[in-house]
């Protein structure tokens, strides 16, 4: 038995969740630097939509149901993504961060509560069980539902920065971060590209959402909040602004958690998170990967 | 004496040297001017000294002082004042509570005295105030002191920044572009008031200015940039005849 | 003017009317809608503490919960664990709710704006999950039995003493925020507030204002929460969570930045509209979180009435003119 | 330039003082909607609340033996809105069944009991001004009570009121511990129930290597801390005593740490949400020995939430729930009859509750708080299901209530 071996495969695990919602904050950041703090409640409405999904295929073989709920809620949270962005933030664009950042809240609460008030406030257990079986790795008890998590994160973020990497998109988005007007200015259609960056950004979380109510079986309206904030650290911990960043933090904090976890006591597992978020503010905002740009008059 | 010193000063963003082994002194009591194109480093400059940039290299000396480094405030505090570019002024606030903003640094009433009032409060209260109307007074706005600065016109706006520049009882007061935007009769009439500044207060000015006419009228001494680079450093006539001076702003209206 | 003059005695009256009303509600009024009205006076203490960093410095504070928690736990160990009288208790929170401002403030108000509210933000739930884990707080259970106060030789026992207390704590927070605002110090924040660069190119250090406003704002939090402790007896880490600070924060929002009646018509607000709705508990937060994106979209200046000449935007500035980097 | 507060100031620019209507006809209609909406609110409030009690602001009476003409008020306090909703709805329906029934065989004194409700949220904020208002209405009695930490500040309410209450579910032992004389407790305390699941674990499991998990909830540190004490004193040694934040999925890093440490048994001492999944994720990992939860997990979704399979033989300490007590079950009938519903898990301990209080009434022969406190200091051997009731000094019951019961093939069981 080797229990380093399983809590390492804990933390990727977690840090798979963290690094998806991760992406999508930091994309959003890096483009209008905006903190969208609602975006942990798209993850917790991805979870219901998957959880929607499987009741509804309850008799389909356990892949066949898995596979629709992933897809139906990745994209029914993408276009949620696309709506929040259209509503609440567009009409904003010009305002502060602050003004942003208080309707964001506000979004928040009206997603979590609107999900509480639909559905009600108990939790709801998903309609599938994964299987429990899985493989002896160096010693450690490994499932598949593990190992199949980070290898569909882990396939989603390549995808996604191949996107970035190659397809006009991916560039208006990194243009539209350095200069908004002068993008505009190039005939870029820049709330166009806005509104695709919360889109992907939103099917990253939904993704995330349909995953961890699969894994952990269990999802409820606050599921979001919590492990929204972890995101937000993961991302400004990797460099806020930066996707290769958003990922790294999210694996890095998965780690630091589980093993700060493991040696200070499971009770304090939050406030070594909110710790570190604060000391990575403070010591090096910009974040591991992040740039350092001047940011004067 | 030389008032204001600058001596090898580097600015780099990134791989951009904005400002590049500049140095030049300037004396007390003067009226001087930095010239040169658009993108020349003016701007940066002024905030170099300022303390609103870090230099690269190099060093600031103020009425004998190192200030490299500090922070705006601290810088204000030594007796160095400055208007921006595109007015920064306090909008949504009176033109008299805008001024009193610059007599922050020569009062000192703090929290317990707010709370409770102190006659010391008041009596500091009532004489910053007074000061406040005075430097209003000084550049001919007594009567908008109860406007709100953003309803002011234009030119009126200019002028409220450099009263509020001037109630910080400067040593050395630094203008960026003070003229631009203004017809000639109010272009006059800064000059005017630019004189009055170091003929009847004692205090140095330094402008960034484009207009050439304003330049040779009010300044004894003159700075030319290009590229970050110092090309030119003299009396007017000289700086504005120099070749290099000419031909860093061929093409550029201000020639002429 | 005349109208001008006929205006400000109308709202001295009012107000008069309104102070005159508030000291003899208990003479009506059943212990219920006492205990309501001293929960709202409690928050509008909050709230214009909260107003000191959001309205005056235009800085955005997600966790004020914590100040008003350090205020609570101050005085509920010592009165219970260590016996110390009541008001000795009271010095012991401010200074311990100052330094926490100071601690948490000094690296965090560097940050750009939305950063700092982050940082707040998990200042605040390290506060709460700390009260939960430790021992000395009581963890989750809190810390209960606090004994009631006797403030100069008066002993405060009955429904009606606290409506009083918190009645004239808040008149005095309200009057003392007055006279902060129209001083040299409120002028200083509302500078930075507009235009920090300016402010700071006026020798006024941006730095050291923000952190007076938010030490100002830890200790009135801090005193609110040694009065919540009395007058609750009983406190636990879940009254001091995130969605505390939000509350406070919507009240300080919802009436006008930075502008005090406003403040305290949104203190009111939310302490009324929850009892007003018992019925609809469940949509309360659904509705604040409306409410808050409406408000940000037609109205960030706040529900008061603009006033006459006074500052037409400054709701707006606040939020604007926050943003610092 | 990064400053967006510029760009801003240009979309707003200065001259709106050329329109200082709009804004503030805007704000004066935002205003007056907000006010108008509460003013409906209330009044709608007030109608609901006026059919089970007297509306809000208005005393039923004098503050005290505010019973007037033939009516006998009683308060009940319960989370009806929150996380624990669901319980403070079970809890109600029963007191309500219990008093439907008493008033149908003619009431108390000759009086029919009229019961008022208010919402403690679950939050000790909440509670205080429950409290507040159940005694501002005039109740002679409260019942209710189901989390600890929301009951304790509300007992001091009561106390100072002089107004007995009897707690039907929390039973954190800090709620006898202030010594309180007007408060009494139906349910067995933390106490009782930490030296069945000792004896259950150590003597009848002959577990030796126990190790305890709770999640810093008060009630849940409290019996993990009860726990480990009885542990002891039966010769039990406890090789792990861990916290767990519920507000979390993910509890791998116990229990990877539990895994290597190999206990004979483990105790879950927090609620059923979050103990679903420590089973689930328990069980997932092979950690070895037996599993149990404390009363707080004493749910149905607790099986659902750790699936079947991981679930099955899982232990539960429980104050008598009523499915479990053979004589309940005409009250079962009786409530599925009213409510169409199963009761819950507090619902027996909740209708016991409020018969017990009628009794003490009757036997005090005066609805004066103080005669019915004395009453019920005086109770003796009252019959409940599973038992009978007769109150320490203290407050607390003397004989202990609690059961165990073991999950089999999904459902509970009596093992």
């Amino acid at each position: 038995m080797n229990v380093w071996g399983e809590q390492l495969m804990n933390a990727l695990v977690i840090g798979s969740f963290y690094s998806l919602i991760a992406l999508g904050y930091s994309m959003v950041y890096g483009i209008i630097q905006l903190l969208n703090f609602a975006h942990g409640d798209v993850y917790m409405v991805g979870a219901f939509v998957g959880y929607g999904v499987l009741s509804a295929m309850s008799g389909a073989p356990l892949f066949v149901g898995l596979g629709a709920a992933f897809l139906f809620a990745s994209l029914a949270t993408g276009l949620l993504g696309l709506g929040v962005e259209r509503i609440a933030y567009r009409p904003l664009l010009q305002s502060s961060r602050l003004v942003m950042l208080i309707t964001a809240i506000g979004v928040s609460l009206v997603l979590e509560n609107g999900v509480m008030l639909a559905l009600g406030p108990s939790f709801r257990v998903m309609p599938v069980e994964l299987p429990r079986s899985g493989l002896s790795l160096f010693g450690a008890d490994v499932t598949y539902a593990q190992l199949a998590i980070i290898a569909t994160s882990v396939g989603l973020m390549l995808l996604l920065d191949a996107f970035v990497r190659r397809t006009l998109y991916g560039k208006a988005m990194r243009a539209i971060a350095v200069n908004p007007t002068a993008t505009a200015l190039m005939g870029i259609p820049v709330h166009r590209v806005i509104a695709l960056t919360f889109f992907i950004g939103s099917f990253l979380a939904g993704s995330a959402g349909v995953l961890a109510g699969v894994y952990y079986g269990k999802i409820n309206f606050m599921m979001g909040f919590i492990v929204g904030l972890k995101a937000f650290t993961a991302s400004v911990l990797g460099g806020i602004g930066s996707l290769p960043g958003a990922m790294l933090g999210g694996y890095l904090l998965g780690f630091l958690e589980t093993f700060g976890a493991a040696a200070l006591g499971g009770e304090w597992k939050d406030v070594f998170a909110f710790v570190i978020l604060i000391l990575i503010l403070t010591l090096k905002p910009t974040g591991l990967l992040g740039r350092t740009g001047t940011e004067r008059v | 004496m030389m008032l204001l010193e600058v001596e090898r000063l580097s600015l780099r963003f990134g791989g951009l040297e904005v400002i590049r082994d500049l140095s030049f002194a300037v004396p007390a009591g003067t009226i001087a001017s930095f010239i040169g194109p658009n993108g020349a480093g003016k701007t940066s400059l002024f905030n170099l000294i300022t303390g609103f940039y870090r230099p690269t290299a190099g060093e600031i000396r103020f009425a004998g002082e190192r200030i490299t480094g500090l922070p705006p405030s601290a810088v204000a505090r030594r007796g160095l004042a400055r208007t921006f570019q595109n007015i920064r002024l306090f909008k949504t606030l009176s033109a008299l509570e805008n001024v009193l903003s610059a007599l922050h640094p020569r009062t000192r009433s703090g929290v317990f005295a707010a709370l409770f009032r102190t006659p010391g409060m008041r009596r500091e209260e009532a004489w910053a105030r007074e000061e406040a109307r005075r430097a209003l007074a000084f550049v001919g706005l007594q009567d908008v002191a109860d406007r709100s600065a953003g309803t002011l016109p234009y030119g009126h706006r200019r002028l409220l920044e450099i009263a509020r520049a001037i109630a910080l009882r400067p040593k050395l007061l630094l203008l960026d572009e003070p003229a631009a935007g203004l017809n000639p009769a109010e272009k006059a009439a800064l000059a005017d008031l630019i004189r009055r500044i170091r003929d009847e207060l004692e205090i140095g000015v330094i402008l960034i200015e484009h207009d050439m006419r304003l330049v040779a009228n009010v300044s004894e001494h003159v700075v030319a940039l290009s590229y970050g680079e110092k090309i030119a450093e003299g009396p007017p006539a000289d700086v504005l005849r120099h070749p290099k001076v000419v031909e860093a702003y061929l093409g550029e209206e201000a020639v002429g | 003017m005349t109208a001008t003059s006929f205006r400000a005695r109308a709202s001295q009256g009012a107000t008069a009317g309104l102070l005159l009303a508030l000291f003899l509600f208990p003479r009506v009024a059943s212990n219920y809608w006492l205990d309501v009205f001293t929960s709202a006076f409690f928050y509008v203490i909050l709230a214009l503490g909260l107003n000191v960093v959001v309205g005056f410095a235009g800085l955005l504070d997600l966790g004020y919960a914590a100040f008003f928690a350090i205020g609570a736990y101050t005085t509920g160990i010592l009165t219970t664990v260590y016996h110390v009288p009541f008001l000795l208790t009271v010095p012991a929170a401010a200074a311990l709710a100052a330094l926490s401002g100071v601690v948490i403030g000094a690296p965090a108000l560097r940050l750009r704006s939305d950063y700092l509210a982050i940082v707040t933000l998990g200042f605040g739930e390290i506060i709460r999950i700390t009260a939960k884990n430790l021992t000395l707080t009581g963890s989750a259970s809190g810390i209960y039995g606090i004994p009631r106060p006797t403030v100069f030789g008066h002993a405060l026992k009955t429904q009606q003493d606290f409506y009083y207390l918190l009645l004239i704590l808040a008149i005095v927070t309200y009057l003392a925020m007055r006279r902060l605002e129209h001083s040299r110090v409120g002028r200083a924040w509302k500078y930075i507030r507009e235009d920090e660069d300016a402010a700071a190119a006026m020798g006024i250090d941006p730095f050291r204002y923000k952190l007076l406003a938010f030490v100002v704002g830890a200790v009135v939090g801090g005193l609110a929460g040694t009065v919540f402790a009395v007058r609750m007896t009983a406190i636990a880490p879940e009254s001091f969570g995130f969605m505390q600070s939000v509350l406070i924060l919507l009240a300080v929002i919802l009436g006008g930045l930075g502008r005090l009646p406003g403040v305290v018509l949104g203190a009111f607000l939310i302490v009324l509209l929850p009892e007003a709705m018992r019925e609809f508990a469940s949509w309360r937060y659904f509705l604040f979180g409306a409410l808050l994106i409406a408000m940000m979209h037609f109205r960030p200046e706040g529900l008061w009435p603009a006033g006459r000449r006074k500052m037409p935007q400054s709701g707006r500035a606040a939020l604007n003119g926050g943003d610092g980097r | 330039m990064k400053r967006r507060s510029a760009d801003f100031s240009s979309v707003h620019p200065a001259p709106r003082r050329l329109r200082p209507g709009r804004r503030t006809i805007t704000g004066l209609a935002l205003l007056a909607f907000v006010l108008l909406g509460s003013g409906f609110l209330s009044a709608c409030g007030g109608k609901t609340a006026s059919t089970d009690g007297p509306p809000s602001g208005q005393t039923a009476g004098e503050a005290t033996g505010g019973s007037s003409g033939g009516e006998i008020l009683i308060g009940v306090q319960s989370p009806t809105t929150g996380s624990e909703a669901k319980m403070g709805q079970d809890i109600n329906q029963a007191i309500e069944l219990a008093v439907e029934e008493l008033n149908a065989k003619g009431g108390v004194l000759g009086k029919t009991i009229k019961l008022t409700f208010a919402d403690d949220a679950c939050d000790p904020q909440t509670a205080t001004a429950a409290a507040n208002k159940l005694v501002s209405q005039g109740v002679v009695a409260v019942v209710g009570g189901y989390c600890s930490g929301a009951t304790l500040p509300a007992t001091g309410v009561y106390h100072q009121a002089g107004i007995p209450m009897v707690v039907t579910a929390a039973n954190s032992e800090k709620i006898p511990a202030q010594g309180y004389p007007e408060i009494f407790l139906v349910n067995g305390t933390t106490k009782h129930q930490a030296k069945r699941a000792a004896e259950y674990m150590v003597k009848e499991q002959g577990a030796k290597r126990i190790a305890l998990v709770h999640d810093n909830s008060a009630f849940a540190r409290d019996l993990a801390e009860a726990t480990k004490q009885e542990v002891e004193a039966l010769g039990g040694e406890v090789i792990a005593f861990e916290a767990v934040n519920s507000d979390e999925n993910d509890f791998t890093p116990v229990i990877s740490k539990l895994k290597s440490l190999k206990p004979d048994a483990t105790y879950w001492t927090a609620y059923y949400s979050a103990g679903g999944l420590f089973i689930k994720q328990f069980k997932t990992a092979k950690v070895p020995g037996i599993i149990g939860v404390g009363d707080g997990a004493n749910d149905k979704m607790l099986v659902a939430i750790a699936g079947k399979e991981n679930a099955e033989g899982t232990f539960i300490t429980m104050s008598p729930s009523a499915e479990f007590i053979p004589e309940a079950k005409a009250f079962i009938e009786r409530y599925y009859a009213k409510y169409g519903e199963e009761p819950g898990p507090y619902s027996a301990l909740s209708y016991d509750g409020m018969r017990l209080l009628a009794d003490a009434i009757e036997r005090a022969g005066s609805t004066e708080p103080a005669a019915i406190v004395r009453a019920l200091r005086e109770t003796k051997d009252f019959p409940v299901f599973g038992g009978t009731i007769t109150f320490n000094p203290d407050g607390t019951i003397q004989k202990s209530n609690f059961i165990v019961v073991v999950v089999k093939n999904g459902e509970f069981a009596l093992p």
